[in-house]
């Protein structure tokens, strides 16, 4: 029998995971013997993540790689999953670390926190105001992120995060915000904005409030659906780490575990087949790469690639 | 019956053809044969009275006339010609208008507007030309001489203008047959001659008129001819010069009903409710009264006097904002119906379909919904003590019904007014009021209800019955309150409760100006 | 009247068995039927007991609820705020976890906080007379506002280990707690509607709130009862579903409302009022939870369920009424 | 004439908006400027738009939750319309959004008139059916700004006399309604219909062929705005304008639309739908921390209907003369 590897997203229909599907694929005619299972709820809820984890452990698949809505609320339900004999790890946006055998993150999240301020800080010779747009308020990795961020703000002088607002990860919501945002203050510099719904949306807005050149839209967003935004100029360089790698690494680190051929233990070394091999740290937590930079100079290059 | 030669007229009048003929018409409504086989003649220039008890399918034919129903069988023709409508619109384009029994109108929309929807007329671009539509309101407004301004919102209407308005919208469509069912039920005397000087004008100008009543003096006044219904089916037709009031009863009931008030001793008891002093900040001030076991208190007014809305506050619908009620001696408040129940104090509301019974539940389920706490244990219902329950009080009142588990939605008026009755007497009350309880009852079943009222008083029941009919509050009160715009006027007993006395106190009029 | 002939009116003209067998819950009960061995079918994993027990999950909570809207709707009101009662309970109960409060403790500030929603929601609909629809979609942002107030984007999940009881326990071998909880309440509200003067006076106000009242009943008592007891319904699947999750987020049980309001009238609950039964919604429950549970095996995206529960909730009331309109124009 | 105006419930919501605006303005300043009213006006064209539709259907005694769906659909379709034939003029695009929203709704109102579903339940189906529909065809993927034609993005911001183009549709299909509603038989069979559904049978109107078409209408209002969403925002996918189906409602019924059927205005409802646009686009710059938001518009709505509810309270009929000049 294939192996079944589930990899369950926040929300179907997402770019950025399905990209990730596609690396997942890649992995799997890698590795020959398995199956992917790529599913995750219709909007990005808990609940609904739930209900699919729930028919995944009925249907006795081998492991699940979870991007979670919620760090705590899939905890009860993955423990069960692994009572079972499944192998749970997430990636990308982290579960507690009671609920998984290990997170891979898709770099280090203190290397994320830092980028999106520099991304705008490297446009802001003379400093000034910028203002966060993220997902829900209950989205996992923005939070660490935004928190890594204000870490470092220190190291930027002259620039303000004057407000953080939240986009649900909807775009009309997002533009709405960013709009509001522009308004409140007029002298924004910045709007960042560390998901790839909300810094499209922001995009538009500073399009729409004819603003481009006055208030630059940076963060993580993905090359194929900023490449507008960048062509405009509303949006003068963003990151982005390759989804594809990052869905291909979370398929080759499950299967790792659930074959037995490793084990995610503090310190351990897990191979992830093209991409290296992953250190987990003291709480099983591991970084894939760094994040890459796009704008204008290559961003043609990799718009049709996810 | 023969023909002498004094009524000659009338039969003359058989040798023209009819406007309208309606042949072997059948409607079947689930478990209920409303019309079966059943024929109607309206001719030009005449007024048909209709009669027939309560159920006996007068306004559903008059639904059938007007495209509302479909009937299963039969013809309709029209000058001769057979015709089908399958909608109103159709009947109104063939020239057949209609005032209904129930109000037809829209609280929201003005005047005209009700008078015109359907077929406004229109001006620029196909658009509403809502000036000509208020004028010429106006003018079927004054032909009828009512003063009701064209552009004002319906809901501001009292209920007599509100009837004058459905007249108005008849009138509206150039009709050549004009049906009438039950129009004068709300109005008051004055409006009543006037609307019966438009049927004289509307037969002068050669159309054809149904009416429908269940008023003898009324028919007889206005009507030229008459057709009998009884029990969905068509007893018999003929000019009205050739018979007699007597006649049409037992044509109608298959039986001739004798006396319509009964003889009743004055039973009157200790007293048992008393009313000091109740006002309330719009609908009635200061009414004061008592009551006695065994009495029929009449409550006498024009239509809109308020005295439904003092029954109401009685009953714990409204809260009076001063005044005190004791019932057996014992002050009580009231403030809701619940506590009325409880108190002994019950209500038949004037309004059946949407007051008195909860259509939609079957009948035994309206009878016990106040007398749960009788049938259930520990809260938990009985049926089998529930039917027997309904069983005892529909029998009384001898309730004509499929079944008891039957939707009284289902019912005839008449019948759907003795589930009400009935779910009262189950509760054991002290005091029933009565408002308007045979307001558009045939006369059999009025008979019966009166009968059964002199029979609740002589058990030692309090009854206050307030109707708009003189006869009746003449026939059945011991003694009668007339109240005026919200207030008590006068209060008659014995040799003083005449027709004339119970008019002049309820119009206003002084002594000296009689 | 007492010498006229009466006439005999039975007590009924059909039969307890005539009327199970017409009744919307037979019809209902045959789809659930035919999805039960749809599925069986469909998926190998379909016929295990722990799978079963997993897949009661995608029902107990809402049916929770719904037993209780459904008696709203048959009085004629609704209750859209449900949703937002658990998120604003949970959080509650959260920040009462975070004091170090016991789980007794915990589930009677639930409890109380769930009541309190009821009859504010009760309060405003019969105390200002205000239409449910409107009220409720205002408390609806309320009570998740004021949970999002709180909360912000912070998440509660210091709940005691005994309170996991609720929401991942097991009664007996596969039977889970909240299974227990789904039967017990579905049993307590098939009698209170069904049996009792209390049911009764529902009904009778869904048909006629006036004509209810005119015959003694306490519309306005009934109503407000009605609106606390969805309050304390929400309270409790807020107890279970925060004891699943182990944690509250603001967020919590977003959009369940319409699920609920679905399964109630799947349950064939007229939406207008005045009639459904318990066992009705019983049934839709297992339909609702056998559809997205069947489904889901197939790694139906829940989007694609939710087509089937959409057509599901038509087709059963929209079929037989086109039958009964094909056969009434043949004859 | 105008002291009936005073006391009317358009009065109070334009009394309630502008104390409103001077409300924010305290706080700041530049939401009352022109310009950014003008935003705040653009930014609440879905919503009047919709709303308006939506009143038809409310007046008829009916609800319609299905909007929203009606809009991702519309708005996908004719998105993904747009990516396989960029050459599309916005005219054709505009028509087939009009059309396809049209029979969506007349899918509704035809449930509701031929079988006598309860609108509530047909809409509650229809609204899971639409959105699951969109995520079939778009197979749960996102359309984005740079798949979108320029032609197809832009027309909604094209400015014409210093409006874009999406407020200058609000304006158009406001002036409409105002004509259809007073000024047609239709429109005034909608009040019929909805406050007294008998008596309409017996005045010749069809009650289930006039709810048809204020279902139809209805869609069609949410047809055009699937393209004017989708276009503005430069996104189409499954989830948009979720949850905004209550939204329009409550601007109905903030508006004095009466969920009961049969009474309410063209105006209420462009108030209603403006006084919840003024808020939201408020409270995201006076400060107001995100977390309050839904509270604070769930406690407008709140206390909007108690108000309405307040002010329309029959008062019981005047029978005491002496009570007729207090009344
Ligand atoms: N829509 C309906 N569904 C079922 N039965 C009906 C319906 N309409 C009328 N009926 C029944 O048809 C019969 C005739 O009713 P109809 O209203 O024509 O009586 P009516 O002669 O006008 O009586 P009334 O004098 O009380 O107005 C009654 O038995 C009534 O219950
Ligand atoms: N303006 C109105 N619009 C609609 N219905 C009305 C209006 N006024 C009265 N009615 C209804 O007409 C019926 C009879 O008239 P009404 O109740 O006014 O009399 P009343 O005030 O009770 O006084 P009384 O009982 O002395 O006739 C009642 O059913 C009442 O509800
Ligand atoms: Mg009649
Ligand atoms: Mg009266």
């Amino acid at each position: 029998d294939d192996m079944r590897i589930a990899l369950v997203v926040k929300a179907l229909g997402i770019g950025f995971f399905e990209a990730a599907a596609k690396g997942a694929e890649e992995a799997a005619a890698e590795l020959g013997g398995v199956e992917v299972i790529y599913t995750g709820p219709t909007d990005t809820t808990a609940e609904g993540q739930i209900e699919v984890i729930n028919s995944l452990i009925a249907q006795q698949v081998d492991a699940i790689a979870v991007s979670a809505n919620d760090t705590d609320a899939l905890v009860p339900t993955l423990k069960k999953a692994m009572q079972r004999g499944i192998t749970v790890i997430s990636w990308d946006s982290g579960v507690a670390e009671d609920g998984r055998q290990l997170h891979l993150n898709p770099s280090s999240n203190a290397l994320i926190g830092n980028m999106i301020i520099k991304l705008a800080a490297d446009h802001m010779p003379d400093g000034g105001d910028v203002a966060i747009l993220s997902a829900t308020t209950t989205s996992t990795n923005q939070n660490i992120w935004i928190e890594e961020m204000n870490k470092v703000m220190g190291n930027y002088p002259g620039i303000n995060v004057v407000a953080t607002v939240y986009g649900d990860d909807l775009a009309d919501k997002s533009y709405r915000e960013a709009t509001g945002l522009m308004q409140t203050h007029p002298d924004l510099k910045a709007i960042i904005a560390p998901t790839s719904v909300g810094i499209v949306a922001a995009a538009q807005a500073v399009v729409d409030a004819g603003k481009v050149g006055q208030v630059n839209v940076t963060g993580l967003g993905l090359p194929s659906e900023m490449a507008g935004a960048i062509e405009s100029g509303a949006s003068k360089s963003f990151a982005i780490w390759n989804p594809i790698d990052l869905g291909y690494s979370a398929t080759m680190l499950a299967h790792a575990l659930a074959s037995g051929a490793a084990e995610a233990a503090p310190g351990a070394e897990i191979p992830m087949g093209r991409m290296g091999t992953l250190t987990l740290d003291e709480n099983t937590n591991g970084a894939m790469a760094d994040p890459f930079v796009y704008d204008a100079s290559n961003i043609e290059e990799f718009k049709s690639i996810f | 019956m023969y023909l002498s030669p004094d009524v000659s007229k009338a039969a003359d009048a058989l040798m023209t053809d009819p406007i309208l003929s309606l042949d072997g018409i059948t409607k079947i409504f689930p478990g209920v044969r409303a019309l079966s086989d059943v024929k109607l003649d309206l001719y030009p220039g005449q007024v048909t009275a209709l009669v027939g008890e309560n159920g006996a399918g007068k306004s559903t034919i008059v639904k059938v006339l007007t495209g509302i129903y479909q009937p299963e069988e039969g013809t309709i023709r029209v000058d001769g010609k057979e015709t089908r409508f399958p909608t109103a619109q159709h009947a109104a384009d063939a020239g057949i208008t209609a005032i209904h029994q129930e109000t037809v109108l829209f609280d929201e929309l003005s005047v005209a507007e009700n008078i015109y929807i359907g077929h406004a007329p229109r001006g620029k671009y196909g658009l509403i030309d809502t000036a000509k539509m208020r004028r010429d309101a106006g003018e079927l407004l004054d032909r009828i001489g009512a003063e009701i301004d064209p552009a004002v919102l319906l809901k501001d209407l009292g209920i007599a203008n509100k009837h004058l308005v459905a007249i108005s919208r008849a009138l509206s469509i150039d009709a050549r047959v004009v049906i009438m069912d039950e129009p004068t039920a709300a109005l008051s005397q004055k409006e009543i001659e006037e609307l019966y000087e438009l049927v004289d004008r509307l037969k002068a100008e050669g159309k054809a008129i149904l009416f429908i009543s269940h008023k003898f003096d009324e028919i007889f006044r206005i009507a030229d001819r008459y057709t009998v219904f009884r029990d969905g089916q068509y007893v018999g037709a003929g000019a009205m010069a050739d018979v007699t009031e007597d006649d049409l009863v037992r044509l109608m009931v298959g039986r001739s009903v004798e006396n319509i008030f009964p003889e009743r001793a004055s039973t009157a008891g200790d007293e048992i409710l008393k009313v000091d002093g109740y006002c309330h900040p719009t609908e009635f001030e200061n009414i004061s009264f008592t009551l006695r076991r065994g009495e029929i208190l009449g409550f006498y007014g024009l239509v809109g006097a308020g005295r439904s809305e003092v029954m109401q506050a009685l009953f714990g619908i409204t809260k009076p904002s001063a005044g005190t009620i004791s019932v057996d001696g014992r002050a009580r408040s009231i403030r809701s119906t619940a506590e009325a129940v409880e108190a002994g104090i019950v209500y038949v509301p004037e309004d059946r379909g949407k007051q008195g019974a909860v259509i939609g539940m079957p009948i035994f389920k309206n009878v016990t919904l106040p007398s749960l706490g009788r049938t259930s244990r520990n809260g938990f219902t009985r049926l089998a003590e529930e039917f027997a329950l309904t069983r005892k009080y529909t029998e009384r009142l001898d309730l004509r019904a499929a079944s008891l588990d039957q939707d009284v939605g289902n019912l005839s008026g008449g019948n759907q007014q003795k589930v009400v009755i009935a779910k009262w007497l189950a509760t054991e009350p002290k005091i029933i009021i009565l408002d308007e309880p045979t307001k558009g009852i045939d006369i059999g079943s009025k008979a019966a209800v009166h009968a059964f009222t002199a029979e609740l008083a002589a058990q030692g029941l309090a009854v206050i019955m307030v109707s708009s009919e003189i006869p009746e509050i003449v026939g059945m009160s011991d003694r009668v309150i007339v109240m005026r715009e919200g207030r008590i006027v006068a209060e008659l007993q014995g040799d003083e409760v005449t027709p004339e006395t119970l008019v002049r106190h309820a119009a206003g009029i002084s002594e000296g100006k009689q | 009247m007492t010498d006229a002939t009466h006439h005999h009116v039975p007590d009924r003209l059909t039969t307890p068995l005539q009327r199970t067998l017409k009744s919307w819950e037979a019809l209902l009960l045959a789809v659930a039927v035919a999805i039960f061995l749809l599925n069986s079918f469909a998926s190998p994993y379909f016929l295990n007991a722990w799978n079963l027990s997993d897949a009661t999950f995608n029902f107990t909570e809402k049916a929770m609820i719904a037993f209780a809207m459904a008696l709203v709707i048959i009085s004629g009101e609704i209750d859209l705020s449900v949703a937002s009662i658990i998120a604003l309970t949970s959080t509650a109960m959260g920040a009462a976890a975070e004091f170090g409060v016991g789980t007794p403790g915990i589930v009677a500030i639930g409890l109380a906080v769930g009541l309190a929603c009821g009859a504010f929601n009760g309060a405003l609909v019969t105390g200002l007379g205000l239409p449910s629809i409107v009220v409720t979609i205002g408390t609806m942002s309320l009570f998740r506002g004021i949970s999002y107030i709180v909360l912000g984007d912070q998440a509660f999940m210091n709940y005691p280990d005994s309170f996991a009881w609720f929401g991942q326990g097991y009664v007996f071998w596969v039977i889970t707690v909240e299974l227990v909880f789904f039967f017990v309440f579905a049993v307590i509200y098939g009698v209170v509607l069904h049996k009792t003067n209390f049911g009764r006076a529902v009904y009778s106000i869904g048909n006629n709130p006036v004509g209810a009242l005119f015959s003694g009943i306490r519309v306005k008592r009934v109503k407000f009862i009605l609106f606390l007891l969805t309050g304390v319904m929400a309270a409790i699947a807020s107890i279970c579903l925060t004891s699943r999750l182990g944690s509250t987020r603001p967020s919590i049980a977003f959009g369940m409302e319409l699920e609920v309001v679905t399964m109630v009238v799947l349950g064939g609950v007229n939406i207008l009022g005045g009639s459904g039964s318990i066992p009705g919604v019983v049934i839709a429950a297992f339909v609702m939870g056998l559809v997205t549970f069947g489904l889901g095996l197939l790694n139906v995206p829940g989007i694609v369920m939710s087509i089937f529960i959409g057509l599901l909730l038509i087709g059963v009331i929209a079929l037989p009424r086109l039958f009964a309109q094909i056969r009434q124009s043949r004859s | 004439m105008i002291s009936q105006f005073l006391k009317s419930r358009e009065a109070i919501l334009v009394a309630a908006i502008v104390s409103l605006l001077a409300l924010i303005a305290t706080r700041f300043p530049a939401f009352v400027e022109p310009g950014n009213l003008v935003n705040v006006f653009n930014d609440t064209s879905t919503l009047i738009i919709l709303a308006m539709g939506q009143m038809c259907v409310i007046l008829t005694r009916c609800i319609d939750l299905s909007v929203a769906a009606n809009v991702a659909l519309t708005g996908m379709v004719v998105a993904t319309l747009n990516t396989l034939m960029p050459g599309l003029p916005v005219a054709a695009i505009l028509l087939i959004a009009l059309v396809l929203g049209a029979c969506l709704g007349a899918i509704n109102g035809l449930l509701v008139w031929k079988l006598q579903i309860p609108a509530i339940v047909v809409t509650l189906g229809t609204m899971t059916i639409f959105r699951g529909i969109v995520f079939l065809i778009s197979d749960g993927k996102w359309i984005n700004a740079h798949e979108m034609s320029a032609g197809f993005k832009d027309f909604p911001r094209m400015e014409l006399a210093g409006l874009p183009m999406l407020s200058w549709f609000a304006i158009v299909v406001v002036i409409c309604f105002v004509v259809m509603i007073n000024r047609t038989p239709l429109g005034r069979s909608f009040f019929a219909v909805g406050g007294n559904p008998n008596a309409a049978v017996y005045t010749g109107i069809d009650v289930g062929r006039t709810q048809f078409l204020a279902f139809t209408i209805s869609g069609m209002m949410a047809g055009l705005t699937g393209y004017l969403w989708v276009s503005r925002f430069a996104v189409a996918y499954v989830d948009i304008a979720g949850g905004f189906e209550l939204e329009v409602v409550a601007a109905c019924v903030i508006g004095g639309i009466s969920i009961a059927g049969g009474v309410g205005s063209v105006a209420g409802t462009l108030l209603g739908a403006l006084f919840l646009g003024v808020i939201k686009n408020a409270l995201p710059v006076i400060n107001i921390s995100p977390f309050w938001q839904l509270a604070i518009s769930g406690s407008a709505i709140i206390i909007a209907v108690a108000f309405n509810a307040q002010q329309g309270r029959t008062k019981g009929r005047v029978i005491l003369k002496s009570a007729e000049h207090t009344a």
